[in-house]
């Protein structure tokens, strides 16, 4: 076993040279970051009602987002990799948007669509949590979408099939072999749908507003605090990284399994 | 604190230092009012306000965006209480003895400014106007304490930024001594809100007391 | 266009033995699948014919994963699958088991709760008794809770053929079901196989388990070359084909 | 083949009403953007010298950071999914905190990994495209590797094994089979990372600068005519949106190939 | 540790009949298979035995897909796994050709591409003329240009086994090749695979085949069972389960 394990990735050796180059670009920065962090100073920067609420917003916003993604993306995936109907091309590709246009945009976007001046009617969601919820939602669905549509390309659909020959009709077909066998994907894209909207700023700020105990999330009170209080900035940026850190490692080790 | 009134201040997030200052001050000697304070750009905030926001207390970085406000069909009440002037200053490690500090094109040299249509860099525009300082890579930072952030980091050898952001960054940065008194900009404050909580924070903004705060942090008299 | 869904109370009304009666055309890129033949209720009916023949696309037509192209299908009392009348049953409403040439087990779940898979989404009780039964009648209840990664190749066949005779349809269409199951389980399946009295459809390339249908169809390129009895075939061979299956 | 297309997807009802949900967020703020556009003056806002500088340092610079993300992403990836090795689980979770950090951060962590100041040694980036680039690198390939790696976790391992077993050395195996297998993924990976680079605001401005021509892209030329012009910044955002949708569109069609 | 890999030479140490010993144990989770044989070069062995066995698994250590645990295989001249001196020869520099029990051919590539594979990888001349013969020695050549989705199960199997006997290497490991291959290919493919002369090992559930060969080894739960001649096996089987094929 052990034996088989030593170098027999079979891999090819540039693949490696390329990886390593790779994670230099990732890994540097973060690297700074840690270095130069005001470590002694950490836990008295931290230690504030500001910043205790500032997580429960972003948690309580994060959480709801990626929720909502999860709810409502995954089966506009499934309909975008499944179901064939005219304009479907464009429709794909209108999804995908939101990761394209800066964050800025998609807040004012958001302002027409669902502002209090709306052509669509009032929706009060301006300046309150559900307003930053929906923000993140738009930015933070598309990842899930693509994440799963991707999954979804590369199933065998004969499993349907044989599933549909042994009686099952769709919707117990969709629970119970469409959707598991898919699982690693729909977790992974959750997460990173979560982590997005972990990090959501622009279209937050831009459509929700900057309202302390409300709206104004972990990266918010990251960038309130980074023109008047650098290292401020920084201890949050840790907490957030930590905090990631610890919901992502726990996630993966537990929900994704292992070929 | 459940039982106290809320009262939502809209600031520009170049007075941040100013107004959380006030807000504390303000709080203790009014223990049964909560400021709230809403920090974003100037233009960001108006945009908000116009949309329905619902603001108390506006406090843009200049005056000239409490312009054509109107709250119920009223005209709102815009208050100056202070002035901030746009200097330019050079990172503490750039060597300044001996050099042309009105050129600032040598290969490398980068020099950091508030883009164009923000109230700083409105106010650095009009000192350009009047001094030529010649400038090689200029980059248009969204607002002024990007620009004092770039300048302090050392990333960008020298900057334009108000006297205030300048006294905030103590040694790390060196006054160049290029200003002009028409480069600055006038800071006024409006209730939108005729709530007294809402005027009595206005008028706080120009009493005395506030005055020796704001003059410590370097603002000017308007 | 369509007809209703209403399949549970539907499969009420096939009989326990289906009969078949099918006379249709089914066309697809370079290739064209012509048949017409009855099968009576309770036959046995083996599928012979070179690879690449058309037997798989047989079956695919009768179980509904491919509609036919003009013709109709007749599952039991009703018409199946008729484009000049519209009607298309869904695989899940036309009460046949299939069981694929390719094992295709669910990889999420265990062997037990493959077989019963069919079992729980119709919500037949008893589920576990059934699925040992049928898990014991291809020697597999030893298995029950591995998962399909860890079995070899005959043990998923085998699986994937419990999972398909547990739900006691009306009508088998078993596609090369024992094509890595070695001689001995071969020979006891076979002969549960003969004991269950549904109708049977069943592809095969072994000659033993031709001889034991009813009736034999030979295909060959998408065209129907003989419909006989084994004996019958075995007799007078009427292709060289045939001969040589038989010989 | 036409009877079968009608309606039998196989997917339940349900599915389809949540997906409507979904597309309902996605879409809305999209068509109050489009419906409010001020279409009569488009031309004029958008035929500026500027924009067509902003148009062209965008293109550089998201086009160099798909490219910079397909090269050493995927390599990333394989390693990630094929390669045991102590600490992988954390390693593989710090890739994806480009995600989760705020933009601002990110700039920052850039600042102190790559900066003029950096504990590392002086690389001369700020303010140069090269510097942009290594921005949007940073902040888009995580989404290249997790789709990546998402798509080697579902291919069957003994692909590759048959692919040793015919004579062909690792290298070998990973060009002609490892990389194809998963050519949907990749593709859809590099235009995930595209797209994002396109978007990318915050890490750019914080370490980049807004340099017009050289850093300026087409969302910080966005958020800079927000403040002065906001009509000018609808009209910049419609042309990114149309920029992007021809450049997905196209891509979908031609490369990833329909089940 | 490990053997410096140089194979594009070794090979050439390698007869064109490679002789195996194989004397070793392979232990995974619940099951263990231990197996000692020797096999002149030329000759063609025959495994049988029930599902689950150990038959894929002994060709994949042979192959090298699963290292031996302990003991050692020596294929040709030089040993190839031996956990006590370290050494461990990759498959792809074992100079073996496998055929999987499953076709596994490369989806993204057409049924040529596929067959040329191999050659390609290893940089072989006249590949196109090496690999036509190869798909017109299974009966498919006219398939040439397709993509695997668009085979039947039988093609695609005939495919596989094309693929790795085009390579012409000196020991061949064909696990099932002929499962699904209708009767008359079947007997065609048989005979022009006595006809290459190399070393074979073959895994099958078909007597015929079986009888075919110099000698059968017989396992049961990972263990020998019997190591003869098939005349000597079918005169004298020494299991229930040997009798029953070869009756
Ligand atoms: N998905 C497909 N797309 C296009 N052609 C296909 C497809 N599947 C099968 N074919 C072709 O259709 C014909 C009939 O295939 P089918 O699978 O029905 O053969 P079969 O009789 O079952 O063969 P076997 O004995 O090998 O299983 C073959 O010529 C095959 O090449
Ligand atoms: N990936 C796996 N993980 C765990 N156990 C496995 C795995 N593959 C096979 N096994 C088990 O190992 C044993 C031997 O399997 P193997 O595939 O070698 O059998 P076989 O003789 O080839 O059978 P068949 O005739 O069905 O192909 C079986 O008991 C099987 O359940
Ligand atoms: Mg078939
Ligand atoms: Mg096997």
């Amino acid at each position: 076993m052990k034996r088989r394990r030593i170098g027999s990735s079979g891999l090819p050796p540039a693949v490696f040279l390329f990886a390593a180059l790779g994670l230099l670009v990732l890994i540097v920065p973060l690297l700074g970051l840690l270095i130069q962090a005001p470590w002694s100073n950490l836990w008295n920067l931290l230690s504030t009602d500001q910043t205790l609420t500032a997580i429960r917003v972003s948690l309580i916003v994060s959480l709801a987002a990626a929720a909502g993604s999860l709810i409502v993306g995954v089966p506009l995936a499934f309909v975008l990799a499944r179901v064939e109907f005219p304009g479907k091309s464009i429709l794909r590709t209108l999804v995908t948007v939101p990761l394209v246009l800066p964050p800025v945009v998609t807040g004012v976007a958001l302002l027409y669509g669902f502002g209090n001046r709306s052509i669509f009617g009032r929706f009060d969601l301006p300046f309150s949590t559900t307003g930053a919820v929906l923000a993140a939602t738009m930015v933070a669905m598309p990842f899930l979408i693509l994440s799963v549509e991707g999954a979804l390309r590369s199933v065998d659909p004969r499993f349907e099939q044989t599933a549909a020959s042994l009686g099952a009709r769709p919707l117990y077909r969709w629970w119970h072999v469409g959707l598991p066998m898919i699982r690693p994907s729909i977790v992974a894209g959750t997460v990173l749908a979560w982590a997005r909207a972990l990090g959501e700023f622009g279209a937050t700020i831009t459509f929700a507003g900057n309202v302390p105990g409300v709206t104004r999330t972990l990266p918010l009170e990251v960038s309130t605090a980074y023109t008047n209080d650098p290292d401020r900035a920084v201890a949050l940026s840790l907490l957030m990284l930590a905090v990631s850190l610890i919901v992502l490692i726990s996630l993966r080790d537990r929900w994704v399994p292992r070929r | 604190s459940n039982d106290r009134t809320t009262v939502d201040v809209f600031a520009a997030s170049s007075l941040t230092d100013a107004f959380s200052q006030l807000e504390t001050r303000f709080e203790q000697a009014n223990p049964t009012v909560d400021i709230r304070l809403i920090l974003g750009g100037s233009d960001t905030l108006r945009r908000q306000i116009d949309d329905g926001a619902d603001a108390d207390v506006f406090a843009p970085a200049d005056e000239s965006l409490l312009d054509g406000l109107t709250v119920d069909g009223g005209v709102i009440n815009a208050r100056p209480y202070a002035t901030n002037q746009v200097e330019m200053i050079a990172n503490s490690g750039v060597r300044t003895d001996g050099r042309d500090l009105f050129d600032w094109t040598q290969e490398g040299v980068v020099v950091a400014r508030c883009e164009e249509g923000v109230p700083c860099g409105m106010a650095t525009d009009v000192l350009l106007a009047e001094i030529p300082v010649r400038l090689g890579v200029v980059t248009f930072e969204p607002n002024v304490r990007e620009v004092l952030t770039k300048v302090r980091l050392g990333e960008a050898d020298a900057g334009f930024v108000y006297r205030t952001d300048r006294l905030s960054a103590g040694d790390d940065v060196v006054d160049l001594g290029i200003t002009s008194a028409s480069a600055s900009v006038r800071l006024a404050v409006a209730a939108l809100s005729d709530r007294t909580e809402a005027i009595a924070f206005a008028d706080f903004v120009l009493s005395d007391e506030a005055a020796a705060v704001l003059q410590d942090l370097g603002f000017g008299r308007p | 266009m369509r007809r209703p869904r209403r399949a549970r109370s539907e499969n009420e009304f096939v009989p326990l033995k289906a009969a078949i009666e099918a006379d249709f055309q089914l066309v697809r890129a370079d290739f064209t699948l012509t048949v017409a033949f009855d099968l009576e209720p309770g036959a046995t009916l083996a599928v012979v014919g070179p690879n690449g023949s058309g037997k798989s696309t047989l079956l695919s037509a009768l179980a509904g994963h491919t509609p036919v192209t003009s013709g109709a299908i007749r599952i039991g009392t009703r018409a199946v699958d008729d484009p000049l009348t519209g009607t298309f049953v869904r695989p899940e409403d036309r009460a046949v088991a299939f069981v694929h040439q390719e094992p295709l087990l669910f990889p999420h779940l265990t062997v037990r709760a493959n077989v019963e898979f069919g079992l729980r989404a119709q919500k037949v009780h008893s589920r576990r008794l059934l699925a040992e039964a049928a898990l014991a009648a291809v020697g597999m209840l030893d298995y029950a809770d591995s998962k399909p990664a860890e079995l070899s190749g005959g043990q998923a066949q085998r699986v994937s053929l419990a999972r398909g005779l547990v739900l006691q349809r009306s009508l088998l269409l078993l596609d090369e079901p024992l094509s890595k199951v070695d001689v001995s389980n071969r020979r006891t399946i076979r002969k549960s196989l003969q004991e269950q009295g549904q109708t049977q459809v069943i592809v095969t390339h072994g000659p033993e388990h031709a001889r034991e249908c009813d009736r034999v169809l030979a295909i060959d390129n998408g065209v129907i070359v003989a419909l006989a009895t084994p004996d019958a075939l075995i007799a007078e061979p009427p292709t060289a084909w045939l001969k040589e299956l038989f010989q």
